[in-house]
């Protein structure tokens, strides 16, 4: 019987791990954030993201795996203005997995939670399970009007029509760093060889990326931060991103 | 009349018999044309022997293979590679093949090889890693070095990869973004 | 088993062979395509397939002149960044420098030559040679020099630095034309004329945002569009948590909230053009508060005497309170510092305005430290930092000398004076009257729809140059611009273009302008530099100088003196503050509404439009996309019955645009704003038809002090049509309905 | 029992083989209107959307399920009367079962056909959907059991599979007595179907064992596979669909709506096949009691839900609910309580019980009102979740709404077929009901 209740607890445990390799984890600084959106389009250019097209827009198909939200407080004058980038959460408890019937999204052991494209049916569960809607799907199969298509970045692949995506943390990246890692001596990635786009680009240096499990890299120390919070904390889906709330002076 | 099943489908016989030999026809075509008549040894542009070269001659395979051991992709040589050697190489000179060689490196013009392994565009194959792992070329391209015309002697599937990962004990080799990005 | 009939064993064998045909023919049918291996004829030395290298250059995308990192793999672009080394971008980029990639790879470049085939401005061109064009250009221009006619030629540019605005200074010296001007919407015109009245001098300093710790802004828009948002933006996350346990404030004043304002911990809605007045009050509440110590206290309090608090609260309506509190932090702050930019600096007090600002600075104390106003020393590479004013002036007067029938040739480059000049200053109308007009330019465009001939260039990331970032970063920098990729098209570089007219033209041009490509020129300056720099400047040395600059893309003197603490005098501020209001084209009665055009950190002044990303970027304050809009108060649209989508005919004295109603709640109730940056008509199909252009309503007013487009100061009234637009946005509620996303739940409420 | 005298058993077997042998002109062309529809109203958008991908649809990033899915819920609901009710009655020995349960079964069969159908045009890559079956792969790669869907496909499979052997191992005798009736190749073919049934003892005492372990099977089985699709909901957290009374709500909801559907083919089956002998008042009776009885366990169940949401006091759960009850789609849900909580209340009536067209009315309305129940469940809630600004809207596009016309003709084509090769009333259970009197007499 026990040895059926410590089965039955390992198999709660997020994507069945122990203990994750490295556990990538973002904090995003809401108090530097300033809404610049330069994010947006580094994920764009990086993840080889569609140029959707007016009419796409106008039917709120988008596809933004970065996207920042507005919330305005108060009225005029004393009206304020919060943003807040929202992308994949990398939920170490996420609803999605569990929806998709093909295990095209899962949990792997750097606390990732995967999109494998080619895998993907588009049953679409995932992004109704998805509580940050930050799941998009691929309504038709965008193209890219010439020469547009030789911008796009050969490690990432591009979606056909019926498939769903979302942010990855540039996996291409930390597989490139990893793979540079090995290379030298197999050692382990150091703090900040790896960066997604967004957090490249973010001028105001509002994110942070790094391994959570390394006690002395810059995330882990952002994350003891007190205006520490989770997004929806109560839902708890274990989100990896740690937001740090608006300060004042 | 009788009410006995079997009496009602005799004459359903004969179809079903020629429907099932279409069906055992038509695996048996998909076989052949898998293993005979497919992709799997194309005729390139120019006929080059990979025995001459590897087994005769006994150059290495990254010798003219450079960024295998460096880069995700093996490479083909350029044409002034080939023609490199070629130019000195008198014995040889004459040669059809190698006045076709000529030609390409006369016009500046890139071999339009064929490609005898593919993988779709989903799967990011990596080749640095497998050569720094140790694997011989041959465990996936079979003997090249015997091949005049280079045949894929592999069928290139998931499981294929997946159970050579999973028997090596690849670290995270089971992960699916491994391979697929 | 019963005997088969030899009929029956053929229908079999039929069966089976049909079965087998139709298994190959399976087979054959879900067979990958043949894909082929091209291989290289030469290699390239740094070529590896599958591996990225990485190349710097400069952005052009503004004119902060941040330092990019450019991804190439297989020789073409993938991805642009900042470049960690260059001081102005230390690794980070904004959304217009990723989306520079769009326009390298923009499906409506000019590939080829072209000559205009039909009535000038009806778009229809035909493609000519390379050959043909620069000889027409070339024979034309040459004549007019022998003519002795040479100043009827003029080149109007857009804001160009460095290397190539000194080639193109060159050249028209040479050919006898003194008229080169530059126009760009966004120079900041009345911050020069301003520090020149109040420091003597008209360039621009540091205003060292990262080390202040309370930071007024008088409508600069310093985190989306002014003057160099990458940079501000890295001092901002600083300012707030850069260092342990400080955080810096910042206060925005501007009558409709920007991204700047956004981020502030306080917006005050000012009254439109009163943004100097209330300078003025506060400096009022600094020296009667004996926050100031200067030796001129008296006569500062004499000349502030007009602006006690009481006034300027009734003009600005910001209270009495507010205007002492923040008297009151920005003197006892550590590190105070004022800006003004943006609408504040575009009234018809625009100078004043800004001089008012100046005198704020200058009363607490804030000029030569950190944390405060920061003057450049001379720079490295002095004569490629000199910046050739490139405001409304110089355009207005080239406008008048077309109209006089005074222009024969106009050379256009980088610049869209059509799209981006009021109606009423009539440039479009003024091109009739000039025989020639070539456009050098990468994109099909208002003005280049105009030209005679169009000489295609090269995008900035195939082109040779260098920069010299401005303002400074305090030290000496100098970075260079070079070709990332292969040329795509059959275009040359602006800087190509014009040696080759200048071999075209013959005479002395080629002599002193002896160098074949542009890439000569920049290395040939580049040793002129360094010999000046290396005494001993052995051509190796050169080299090896040359190759490590290449490679950072930016060359620096972190260590040298930057000369940040020497003040210039400002003796001259107390005398030049005036009572800075602006006068508004139209009346309050007829015209009820200020009309607040605003840059977007997308398009800036309408040069981003044909970019594909930032037309799908949802704008920052309000997540609209593909279109323009016109921003009402909730209260104002209410009281007109006024809903969003609405289509309003806007207008003002001297024009009339046609755009959809926005409800936004941070706007004066007084107020109509419009973004600046759509309204093309045959800007590549990104761009599209959509869209109004605000500046064309914009009556041509002028600060008299400094010649600047007074952009801000125009009344008008709103119509509603009856027509109804959809406007894309990408937000549903923007109210958080108490849910736990931006902060924490708070257990207490 | 029999509104208009009992039948003999001849002409119990003559009436019903009737139906089957003999086809008018008035048959062709139905079923030559049904087939037009299906694939002009179903699958001609169908191939155009997968052209050019379920963009084609009306949903988009906020709203990615829509009235697929929710019509996939309405077809599974109106498949659960069929078998389920058709077991219940044969388990409880409810005589006036008999007459009905056939074609109710049928429906069932059908509409779970044409549910599986929404499946495809549902899912975005319809070619690759044999993965989510756990069938060997190149790969080497299984579906995720852990996944609802998974438990769908699952359910809805083996759903179908003891559907299918239920109603024919009901219809084995009645096979054989078209057999008998019949000659030339129709009589091969169901020499073939009825396995050589014989009517020996053995023979029925056997079928009658399996018929009832059968039904005692499906029963369960029914329960769950509409529990199961509610868990497609309820297991995620979307506000206003998490709910644990779910799984009983879609359980009630789709007998209610099934019952209601019998009702409708029992109409046509008597007006069109001239049933009015064997389907009588004892039936409309008996549905129009059993429908008041879901209809109020449903109104009941329904207050619940609100209930729950209100008391529940999140404000995920509230803006869900404010949405429901007066957001844009309010109309719909009050037209969908008109229909299913109020006017079914009218069959206390007995006047109405009795009366087939007034029945027929009140059973389509139910309908009606249990389609926009789906719809709202669907419409209403995962366009609008967590985030504020990510909140969305859902209309439907005409490709969706044509489909869902289309998928009307589909089932009544499937049906039509039916009706010409099973005979749609169970000639030997209706003899087990006739009293021997004539004999007798």
């Amino acid at each position: 019987m026990s040895t059926f209740v410590e089965k039955l607890r390992s198999y709660r445990k997020p994507g069945y791990y122990d203990e994750f390799d490295y556990h990538w984890t973002m904090t995003i600084d809401l108090d530097r954030c300033t809404g610049c959106e330069a994010c947006v389009v580094a994920c764009q250019a990086e993840n080889n993201l569609p140029i959707v097209g007016e009419e796409r827009f106008a039917q709120s198909r988008e596809i933004k795996w970065i996207r920042i939200e507005r919330y305005w407080e108060g009225e005029y004058p004393n009206v304020k203005m919060g943003f807040i980038p929202m992308l994949c959460q990398q939920c170490d408890d996420a609803p999605c997995e569990t929806a998709c019937p093909v295990y095209a999204t899962y949990h792997n052991q750097d606390g990732l939670n995967t999109q494998i494209y080619n895998r993907c049916i588009g049953t679409r569960t995932c992004a109704v399970y998805c509580p940050y809607e930050v799941r998009y799907f691929n309504w038709f199969t965008y193209t890219w009007d010439e020469p547009l298509e030789q911008q796009l970045n050969p490690d990432v692949s591009v979606r056909e029509k019926g498939v769903m995506e979302k942010c990855t943390f540039c996996i291409q990246r930390i597989r490139i760093a990893k793979d540079n890692a090995k290379d030298d001596d197999e050692r382990r990635v150091r703090d900040g060889e790896v960066v997604p786009a967004c957090v490249q680009s973010c001028p105001t240096e509002a994110m942070v990326f790094g391994n959570s499990k390394d006690p002395g890299s810059k995330v882990s120390k952002m994350m003891k931060n007190p205006r520490g919070y989770k997004v929806l904390e109560e839902l708890n889906t274990s989100p990896s991103i740690v937001y740090l709330t608006k300060a004042h002076s | 009349m009788s009410i006995s099943v079997l009496d009602a489908l005799r004459p359903a016989k004969k179809p079903a018999l020629l429907t099932l030999v279409l069906v055992i026809g038509l695996f048996v075509g998909a076989w052949v044309h898998g293993k005979y008549l497919s992709d799997r040894s194309p005729v390139q542009p120019i006929d080059f022997s990979h025995t001459i070269h590897t087994t005769d001659n006994e150059i290495p395979c990254q010798h003219c293979h450079i960024y295998a051991d460096t880069t995700p992709v093996a490479g083909v040589p350029s044409v002034s590679k080939c023609i490199g050697c070629h130019k000195s190489l008198p014995d040889v000179r004459e040669g059809p093949e190698i006045l076709k060689l000529a030609a390409y490196w006369e016009n500046r013009e890139p071999i339009p090889w064929i490609k005898v392994h593919d993988v779709p565009d989903f799967v990011h194959f990596t080749h640095k890693r497998h050569i720094k792992a140790g694997l011989e070329c041959q465990e996936c391209h079979g003997s090249v070095e015997t091949m005049d015309r280079v045949t894929r002697v592999v069928t290139i599937r998931m499981s294929w990869c997946v159970d050579c990962h999973t028997e090596k004990e690849v670290e995270n080799g089971r992960d699916c973004w491994t391979c697929h990005k | 088993m019963s005997k088969i009939s030899r009929r029956d064993l053929l229908q079999y064998i039929g069966a089976g062979g049909v079965g087998a045909v139709g298994g190959v023919l399976y087979g054959e049918s879900v067979q990958r395509n043949v894909e082929l291996l091209i291989p290289q004829v030469v290699p390239p030395d740094d070529y590896s397939p599958g591996v990225a290298s990485w190349y710097n250059t400069v952005c052009n995308q503004c004119s902060a002149g941040c330092g990019i990192s450019v991804r190439i793999r297989e020789g073409k672009a993938k991805k642009i960044e900042g470049n960690p080394v260059h001081p102005v971008s230390q690794g980070r980029t904004c959304a217009r420098g990723q989306a520079g990639l769009n326009a390298l790879y923009n499906p409506d470049r000019i590939r080829t030559p072209l000559q205009n085939a039909g009535q000038r401005g009806s778009g229809s061109f035909e493609e000519i040679s390379w050959g043909d064009a620069l000889a027409t250009v070339g024979s034309r221009l040459g004549r007019l020099k022998i003519e002795n006619n040479a100043s009827r030629v003029r080149l109007l540019t857009g804001r160009v630095r460095g290397r190539l605005d000194e080639l193109f200074a060159q050249f028209m010296g040479l050919l006898g034309s003194d008229h080169y001007q530059q126009y760009d919407f966004t120079y900041p015109s009345a911050l020069m004329a301003a520090n020149k009245t109040s420091y003597g001098t008209d360039v621009l300093p540091y205003y060292d945002i990262k080390n202040a710790t309370f930071v007024l802004s008088f409508g600069a828009d310093y985190l989306g569009t002014w003057i160099s948002p990458v940079h501000h933006s890295l001092a901002y996350g600083h300012l707030r948590h850069g260092q342990e346990g400080r955080r810096g404030k910042t206060v925005q004043i501007e009558p409709r909230m920007s991204l700047t304002g956004a981020s502030a911990d306080e917006w005050i809605p000012a009254r439109p053009g009163t943004e100097g007045l209330l300078a003025l009050g506060i400096a009022h509440a600094l020296v009667s508060d004996g926050r100031y110590q200067g030796s001129d206290r008296d006569e500062w309090s004499t000349a502030l005497a007009a602006f006690s608090p009481a006034r300027v609260s009734a003009e600005t309506e910001v209270s009495d309170d507010k205007i002492s509190q923040l008297a009151r932090e920005f003197g006892a702050s550590a590190a105070s510092l004022a800006i003004a930019g943006g609408a504040a600096a575009a009234g018809t007090n625009a100078v004043a305005s800004v001089v008012a600002v100046n005198a704020l600075n200058h009363i607490a104390g804030n000029l030569g430290k950190p944390g405060g106003v920061i003057f450049n020393s001379e720079q490295a590479f002095s004569s490629a930092a000199a910046s050739r004013p490139a405001g409304h002036q110089g355009v207005l007067d080239l406008t008048e000398a077309m109209e006089a029938g005074d222009v024969e040739v106009l050379l256009v480059h980088d610049a869209n004076p059509v799209y981006a000049l009021p109606e009423n200053v009539r440039f479009q109308q003024a091109l009739q009257n000039v025989p020639l007009i070539v456009a050098l330019s990468s994109f099909p465009d208002e003005t280049t729809e105009m030209a005679d001939l169009i000489l295609p260039t090269n995008t900035y990331l195939e082109s040779w140059g260098d920069d010299v970032p401005d303002p400074g970063v305090g030290f000496p920098v100098a970075s260079i611009s070079q070709p990332v990729v292969a040329p795509l098209y059959d275009t040359l570089s602006a800087g190509d273009i014009v040696l080759s007219l200048a071999r075209q033209i013959g005479g002395e041009l080629p002599i002193r302008m002896r160098w074949g490509t542009m890439e000569e020129f920049i290395r040939d300056r580049w040793r002129e530099e360094y010999n000046k720099r290396e005494s001993a400047g052995e051509a190796q040395e050169f080299e090896a100088f040359w190759q490590a600059s290449l490679e950072a893309g930016v060359w620096g003197q972190p260590g040298a003196d930057s000369g940040g603490n020497s003040v210039p005098s400002t003796s001259s501020t107390i005398a030049s503050i005036a009572n800075p209001v602006s006068m508004f084209a139209g009346g309050e009665s007829d015209y009820p509404l200020v009309l607040h055009p605003y840059l977007t950190a997308t398009f800036l002044d309408g040069r981003g439009a044909n970019l594909p990303w930032l037309q799908e970027l949802p704008d920052p304050m309000t997540s609209v996309v593909y279109g323009s809009w016109a921003e009402l108060n909730p209260a104002t649209a209410a009281e007109m019955g006024i809903k969003d989508g609405d289509v309003l005919e806007i207008s003002s004295p001297t024009g009339t645009v046609r755009v959809p109603a926005l409800t936004f709640p941070a706007i004066r109730p007084d107020v109509v704003a419009m973004p600046i940056g759509q309204g093309h008509k045959g800007y590549g199909r990104y761009a599209g038809d959509r869209g109004a252009n605000p500046i064309h309503v914009v009556a041509n007013q002028i600060d008299t002090q400094s010649g600047e487009l007074a952009w801000a100061a125009t009344r008008v009234k709103i119509k509603r049509t009856g027509e109804k637009l959809q406007i894309i946005k990408t937000d549903g509620v923007t109210r958080t309905l108490g849910r736990q996303i931006l902060a924490p739940k708070n257990d207490h409420g | 029992m029999f509104d208009h005298g009992q039948p003999s058993y001849a002409e119990v077997n003559k009436d019903v083989l009737a139906t089957m042998l003999e086809t008018g002109p008035k048959y062709w062309i139905l079923l030559g209107t049904t087939m037009g529809v299906a694939g002009i109203c179903f699958f001609m958008p169908w191939f155009y959307q997968l052209i050019v991908g379920v963009g084609a649809a009306g949903m988009n990033r906020n709203a990615v399920w829509g009235t697929y899915l929710s019509n996939f819920i309405f077809w599974i609901g109106l498949s659960h009367s069929g078998t389920l009710l058709s077991a219940v009655l044969h388990i409880t020995n409810s005589p006036w079962r008999k007459a009905i349960y056939r074609s109710a079964e049928a429906m069932t069969l059908f509409s779970l056909m044409t549910a599986a159908l929404f499946v495809m045009v549902h899912v975005g890559r319809v070619w690759f959907v044999h993965w989510s079956f756990p069938i060997p792969n190149q790969m080497g790669l299984w579906p995720n059991f852990r996944s609802p869907l998974m438990f769908d496909v699952m359910a809805i499979t083996t759903y179908l599979t003891a559907s299918s052997i239920f109603i024919y191992m009901g219809s084995v005798p009645d096979f054989a007595a078209v057999r008998d009736a019949s000659t030339g190749l129709r009589r091969r073919l169901y020499t073939i179907f009825s396995f050589g049934w014989r009517g020996t003892a053995r023979e029925w005492h056997t079928l009658g064992w399996a018929y009832t372990f059968f039904a005692v099977f499906v029963v369960p089985l029914a329960v769950s596979v509409h529990s199961i699709v509610s868990w497609d909901f309820a297991l995620s957290i979307v506000p206003g669909l998490h709910h644990t009374i779910f799984a009983p709500y879609f359980v009630c909801g789709a007998i209610y709506s099934g019952t209601a559907g019998i009702v409708t083919v029992m109409y046509c089956l008597r007006k069109f096949l001239h049933f009015e002998k064997y389907i009588g008042q004892v039936h409309l009776d008996s549905l129009g009691k059993l429908l008041i009885a879901l209809s109020l366990i449903w109104s009941y169940i329904n207050i619940l839900e609100l209930f729950s949401s209100w008391y529940g006091g999140t404000s995920f759960e509230l803006e869900a609910l404010k949405f429901r009850l007066i957001g844009f789609y309010a109309p719909l849900y009050w037209e969908m309580i008109l229909f299913c909580a109020f006017v079914p209340l009218l069959m206390l009536s007995k006047k109405i019980r009795w009366s087939w067209n007034k029945m027929l009315v009140i059973s389509i309305l139910i309908n009606i009102g249990m389609l926009t129940e789906r719809f709202i469940i669907v419409a209403t809630s995962q366009p609008r979740k967590f985030l504020p600004d990510a909140f969305g809207f859902y209309f439907p596009s005409w490709i969706e709404i044509s489909i869902t016309i289309g998928s009307f003709a589909i089932f009544a084509t499937l049906f039509l077929i039916f009706i010409k090769w099973v005979p749609s009333i169970s000639i030997y259970e209706v003899k087990e009901t006739l009293k021997p009197l004539r004999r007798d007499a």
